[in-house]
């Protein structure tokens, strides 16, 4: 028996999961980790935004960004309103961050959607083929053949405007892109020897697909979520200026548009707090889902053109 | 050609180390070695010994970063490739030092024809040649591939595996080198077809007498061929010297071992002889 | 080859049949009751039983068993809403408008040509815009240069198209009057919104077609390329250009619907007639035949573009054209 | 009585093409092929890329369905046996893969992919006799117990492929499959891995079926040696028997072609 030490040689002091390597190699991006900070303020707003709604909602009083000061109307931006009020008198820094919490419900909401549908049509097409992916394939390049943005306006104007018709819109659009990419990784991992070896043991096709390939696919999940937040957030800004956005609350969207009829009479403020509230979240999304990516699986093929 | 005595290729001390996340990894770490004109050296190492990155050192397409050239110089013709201008440095590649590669089917460009792949070859070191067509298919009848008018128009997708190693030579053969450098050639084809690319390989040594540098982890296929063999460990030359005396009675523990793992056909051996890394670390004094 | 063309050709029937499946799911099963949308807000009951008999509304929606069991014709079991709107559909009847009770295939006519003077320029000045940067990028991978577009193109992609047409609307026509704020008399009108169409998803564009040049270089034929002696310029102009154009073409398609968007918003700011602004009309009033229509032609439009790419793809790849 | 007996396999893949996707032909991947394994023997299936050796080692486990012809295992005939009647047989045969990089799990630890062999066929084991016999399989196959919270990643070609010996031990089998065991590694690590599966089938009494290309590697382990090229099986012969009086046109083709080192 010649257990020579050679082979069981060289091996790192702890145990290196796949994720913390993959966690090493982020962090030695230091603009991806910068970015990651910023949404960890953004986060931070957003719960903050959340306990002012919820307090106001449960007290059933009237929150304090949505308080109007018609003498205030307009105003510029002061030590009191650091970026002045709206054409109602409402402060726009504390509608602002209610604009977090709007952009990240609809972001979780959305995605509560469109993660399982996509995770699992696509599990069920790569792992299964024949007829089952045939028939999911045609599902999703019918979903797919209608520009999303025609899709999503289709379905929000029909369930009505407000969060519920964005997030279910949005939904039942995007998971698509997550479809493909799962229904391709399952393709792959089931060619694999390790399936062939699961399979050999006597494993059931429900624990290959379940405890074997889900978890060499997860990562996937976690990139099409960090890359899909951002454009959720450029979409709402859409179809609040389209009239079936977001209706009676702050989002971006809705800012963005009230504040195109003062753009001309000189207030670039309010268009500026917003796209600025905007752009810091969207990039650092954009950067980190990036970086995710390369750390995570640089193979990945995440085909998503431009914003909208 | 140059008189045979003048060394072709001179490496001395060569030093290249890839510096990634994890830290400097020395592929190559101060090797020496020369090769006459003609002559045959076989370059013989496991995975990670190093011997790819110090063929592709020669015209310096190991792509720097990660990798970076420490030190040592590659005396090609009396100039050190190392040294050379971009636009000098060009002009060696495919003219005086050519590659064949491991993988035919990704190393042929898979939207060009083979007619177009060979023709840029000869066009970009010898403008003298009219007939390019022609000449494209006497290199392909060189390096044995029937009807070759007929193949010229085909896609690499359309050819075997050998097919496609045979394009690579005569592509290599192009403007008749001073130097093949063939990296695994046959590694990735089957045992019928290696022993006609070897054979192809030899009867190409003996017509048109270019130097080729042969680097192999199967030290089988290089005994009727080379002249001489270096074996790589680790980045570092552990034995070097003429074929049989390196194959009959090795220096090196790490070769002798190398040499005796091999399961030889007809053998009959019961167990295999294993290699003891402990001891091959302390011979190589680390 | 020719057995992957009319394959490819016969699946845009199953393709757009599921397309009008969808909208139709979407505006006449899953939106609670269309009549009542139609009538508007305050219409009586009387009104709205009206229009569910005009439109249809009171067929069941896709197979009509009762009628094939009373007629007995199992023809009459597509008598049902569904099937009534193939039909209609395919011989290019959209119904007529609610406001202007115009016959909307007339107005489709009419919007197609805008539409398009404003969606093809921005599409082909971005898409050759974008690949000559990524030539760049790839050609100076690794240095600043190539560092510089990148961060350039992801902060660009992180503003909202509509930030980007108010301000160019804002500086460029109204305050310096360099371009038209609105209309569509001459070409100048297009400009600026070209102009700005191109600017707003050049960002993603870019970063997406210096990934394939980028993924390219790190193919062997480009070590072999090389190692004949290729300079970097022939390396990526005649080898890594040429096997690029497959991953272009077969995602050149992406990009496409981001057009529909950027037609619905800068026709819209800049009074263009398009299939776009007719869209964003037809939402503001509550116009929902037109609505229906826009949406369905503006999908058939896109598995036409999306069956083109596909041909062109194979076309360009030999490795599928001799099959 | 032979362990394992094959009658005329035959395994055809479709090859699917026209315009409605329909079956235009077929890949005879296995044409006909009869042979048969005793108890402890090891048997050599040697052919080079395409021939459908692999193919035969996957229909045997029944990693896919046989078009044709029979596959008795221990008496049973198992050629188109249900999951749930393979199960019991499912832990007296196993497989060896060729691909160290593949055939691990990446986000399971040593443990776990060793363990679930014992979960699904042993049920009755505990925690700690399950960890105690993980443990001893990986010492069994040079392998520090220790590192059996590792995860793939973290180990050379070579350990690997130790890891999916001591998986395939786990069941306590009595036939092995060993799909190009060593072609992936080096010369010196296929020696050791090679000497491992001769002692493993010496202490446990194994039956293997030895699958690769390397004429001289399976010539070394085998007690007969299988010559296969396009999915038949062209000569049949003790191993000594093939090296020195090869019989066939391509036997002898193929052992012309094996380079005489020295």
């Amino acid at each position: 028996m010649t257990a020579t030490a050679a082979n069981s040689a060289a091996l790192a002091a702890k145990p290196q999961t796949l994720w913390s390597t993959a966690w090493r190699q982020f962090r030695r991006n230091r603009l991806a980790a910068a970015c990651l900070w910023i949404i960890v303020i953004y986060v931070g707003i957003w719960l903050y935004a959340e306990s002012v709604y919820w307090t106001a909602y449960l007290r059933d009083v009237v929150p304090s960004y949505k308080v109007t000061d018609f003498d205030a109307r307009n105003a510029a931006p002061s030590l009191r309103h650091w970026l002045g009020t709206d054409f109602t008198g409402r402060d726009n820094v504390a509608q602002l961050i209610q604009g977090v919490r709007i952009a990240f419900e609809i972001a979780i909401l959305s995605s509560a959607i469109l993660i399982p549908l996509g995770f699992l049509l696509g599990a069920l097409a790569g792992y299964f083929g024949r007829w089952v992916d045939n028939a999911i394939i045609w599902l999703y390049s019918v979903v797919d053949s209608v520009p999303s943005i025609l899709s999503i306006i289709s379905i929000s104007y029909v369930v009505g405007r407000g969060m519920k018709g964005i997030v279910i819109g949005m939904g039942l659009v995007a998971w698509v892109g997550l479809c493909r990419l799962i229904r391709g990784e399952y393709l792959k991992h089931k060619q694999r020897a390790y399936v062939a070896a699961a399979r050999a043991l006597g494993a059931g096709h429900l624990t290959v697909m379940l405890r074997h390939i889900a978890p060499n696919v997860l990562h996937i999940v976690i990139i099409t979520f960090t890359l899909l937040f951002p454009r959720f957030i450029l979409t709402e800004v859409i179809l609040s200026y389209l009239g079936v956005g977001i209706a009676n609350e702050p989002s971006w969207g809705v800012m963005i548009n009230d504040a195109k009829q003062r753009l001309w009479l000189g207030v670039w403020w309010e268009l500026g707090g917003a796209t600025a509230a905007m752009f810091f979240l969207v990039l650092a999304l954009n950067i980190v889902g990036d970086a995710l990516r390369d750390a995570l699986d640089p193979k990945l093929k995440t085909a998503e053109g431009s914003a909208t | 050609m140059e008189n045979t005595n003048q060394t072709l290729l001179d490496v001395r001390d060569l030093r290249i180390s890839f510096f990634t996340d994890e830290g400097e990894v020395r592929a190559v770490d101060g090797i020496s070695f020369s090769m006459k004109p003609g002559e045959t050296l076989a370059v013989v190492g496991e995975s990670g010994s190093g011997k790819s990155v110090t063929a592709m050192a020669l015209t310096r397409l190991v792509p720097s970063p990660p990798a970076r050239y420490l030190g040592g110089e590659i005396i090609f013709k009396g100039r050190d490739t190392l040294k050379l201008s971009p636009e000098e440095l060009r002009r060696v590649r495919g003219a005086q030092i050519s590659y064949i590669f491991q993988e035919p089917s990704t190393s042929l460009n898979p939207v060009f024809q083979i007619r177009s792949q060979i023709a840029e070859a000869i066009e970009l070191h010898r403008r003298d040649v009219k007939d390019v067509d022609a000449e494209a298919e006497r290199l392909l009848t060189l390096v044995g591939i029937r009807d070759a008018r007929l193949r010229m128009g085909d896609y690499p997708h359309q050819l075997s595996g050998g097919m496609q190693q045979r394009v690579m030579i005569a592509m290599a053969l192009a403007c008749n080198p001073s130097l093949l450098v063939a990296d695994e050639p046959t590694t990735a084809l089957d045992v019928t077809i290696q022993a006609q690319i070897m054979e192809l390989l030899k009867e190409l040594k003996q017509k048109l007498g270019m130097a080729i540098m042969l680097i192999t982890h199967n030290f089988s296929i290089v005994a009727d061929i080379a002249d001489n063999i270096a074996v790589m460990f680790r980045g570092k030359i552990v034995e070097y010297g003429p074929t049989q005396r390196v194959l009959h009675e090795p220096q090196h523990p790490y070769t002798k071992a190398l040499l005796e793992c091999i399961p030889r056909l007809g053998a009959h051996k019961h167990r295999l002889k294993t290699i003891n890394h402990a001891e091959i670390e302390a011979a190589l004094g680390r | 080859m020719t057995a992957y063309i009319i394959r490819r050709l016969l699946t845009v029937i199953p393709i757009t049949l599921g397309v009008l499946l969808l909208v139709f799911f979407i505006y006449r099963v899953i939106g609670g009751d269309p009549a009542a949308r139609l009538a508007g807000k305050n219409a009586t009951p009387q009104k709205i039983e009206q229009i569910r008999k005009q439109y249809g509304f009171d067929k069941p929606k896709f197979f009509n068993w009762q009628e094939a069991a009373k007629t007995g014709s199992p023809a009459a079991a597509f008598d049902s809403q569904f099937w009534h709107l193939v039909g209609q559909f395919a011989q290019l009847d959209f119904g007529k408008s609610l406001q202007s009770n115009q016959r909307i295939s007339r107005m489709l006519a009419d919007g197609v040509v805008p539409s398009l003077c404003v969606t093809t320029p921005i599409f082909l000045v971005e898409l050759s815009v974008a690949i000559a940067l990524a030539l760049i990028c790839a050609f100076y991978r690794g240095t600043r240069i190539d560092r510089t577009f990148v961060v350039v193109s992801i902060v660009a992609m992180s503003i909202s198209g509509l930030v980007y047409i108010m301000m160019g609307q804002y500086f460029f026509a109204f305050r310096l009057r360099w371009f038209p704020v609105w209309g569509f008399e001459s070409p100048a009108f297009l400009l600026l919104p070209v102009a700005i169409g191109v600017i707003a998803g050049i960002g993603g564009s870019l970063r997406f077609y210096r990934t394939i040049m980028l993924d390219e270089m790190y193919q062997d034929y480009v070590r072999t390329a090389f190692a004949k002696g290729c300079s970097q310029r022939e390396v990526l102009f005649k080898h890594v250009l040429k096997n690029a154009a497959i991953p272009i073409l077969t995602n050149v398609v992406v990009a496409i619907p981001f057009l529909y968007t950027g037609s619905l918003m800068l026709e819209s700011f800049f009074g263009i007639p398009g299939l776009g602004r007719m869209t964003v009309d037809a939402i503001y009033t509550g116009d929902e035949p037109v609505l229906f229509a826009m949406v369905f032609i503006g999908s058939v439009i896109f598995v036409i573009a999306n069956l083109v790419t596909d041909l062109l793809y194979t076309w360009a790849d030999p490795r599928i054209r001799l099959q | 009585m032979p362990l394992l007996e094959v009658k005329n396999l035959k395994v055809y893949f479709p090859i699917m093409g026209g315009v409605i996707r329909h079956k235009i032909g077929e890949v005879k991947a296995v044409d006909d092929v009869s042979f048969a394994i005793e108890p402890g023997e090891t048997v050599g299936l040697v052919g080079e890329s395409g021939s459908g050796k692999t193919t035969i080692g996957r229909a045997i486990l029944r990693l896919l369905e046989p078009t044709a012809g029979e596959v008795r295992f221990d008496g049973h005939d198992i050629t188109h046996a249900s999951e749930r009647e393979l199960r019991p047989l499912r832990k007296q045969m196993q497989m060896v893969f060729q691909d160290p990089f593949g055939s691990l799990n990446p986000r399971m630890t040593i443990a776990s992919i060793v363990g679930e062999a014992m979960k699904i066929h042993f049920r009755q084991m505990d925690r700690n006799a399950r960890r105690d016999r993980i443990a001893e399989l990986l010492r069994r196959v040079g392998l520090k117990p220790e590192h059996m919270n590792r995860y793939p990643h973290e180990f050379s070609g070579g350990q690997r492929q130790r890891i999916g010996i001591a998986r395939a031990l786990a069941v306590e089998p009595k036939f092995i499959v060993c799909d190009e065991p060593v072609s992936a590694l080096d010369v010196s690590v296929q020696a050791a891995i090679i000497n491992l599966l001769q002692d493993l089938q010496e202490q446990y009494r194994l039956t293997y079926l030895f699958i690769a290309h390397d004429l001289a590697v399976v010539e070394h382990i085998s007690d007969r040696v299988l010559v296969m090229t396009q999915g038949k099986i062209v000569e049949a012969a003790s191993s000594e028997e093939i090296y020195e009086r090869p019989q066939h046109p391509y036997t002898q083709k193929l052992i012309a072609a094996v380079p005489k080192a020295f």
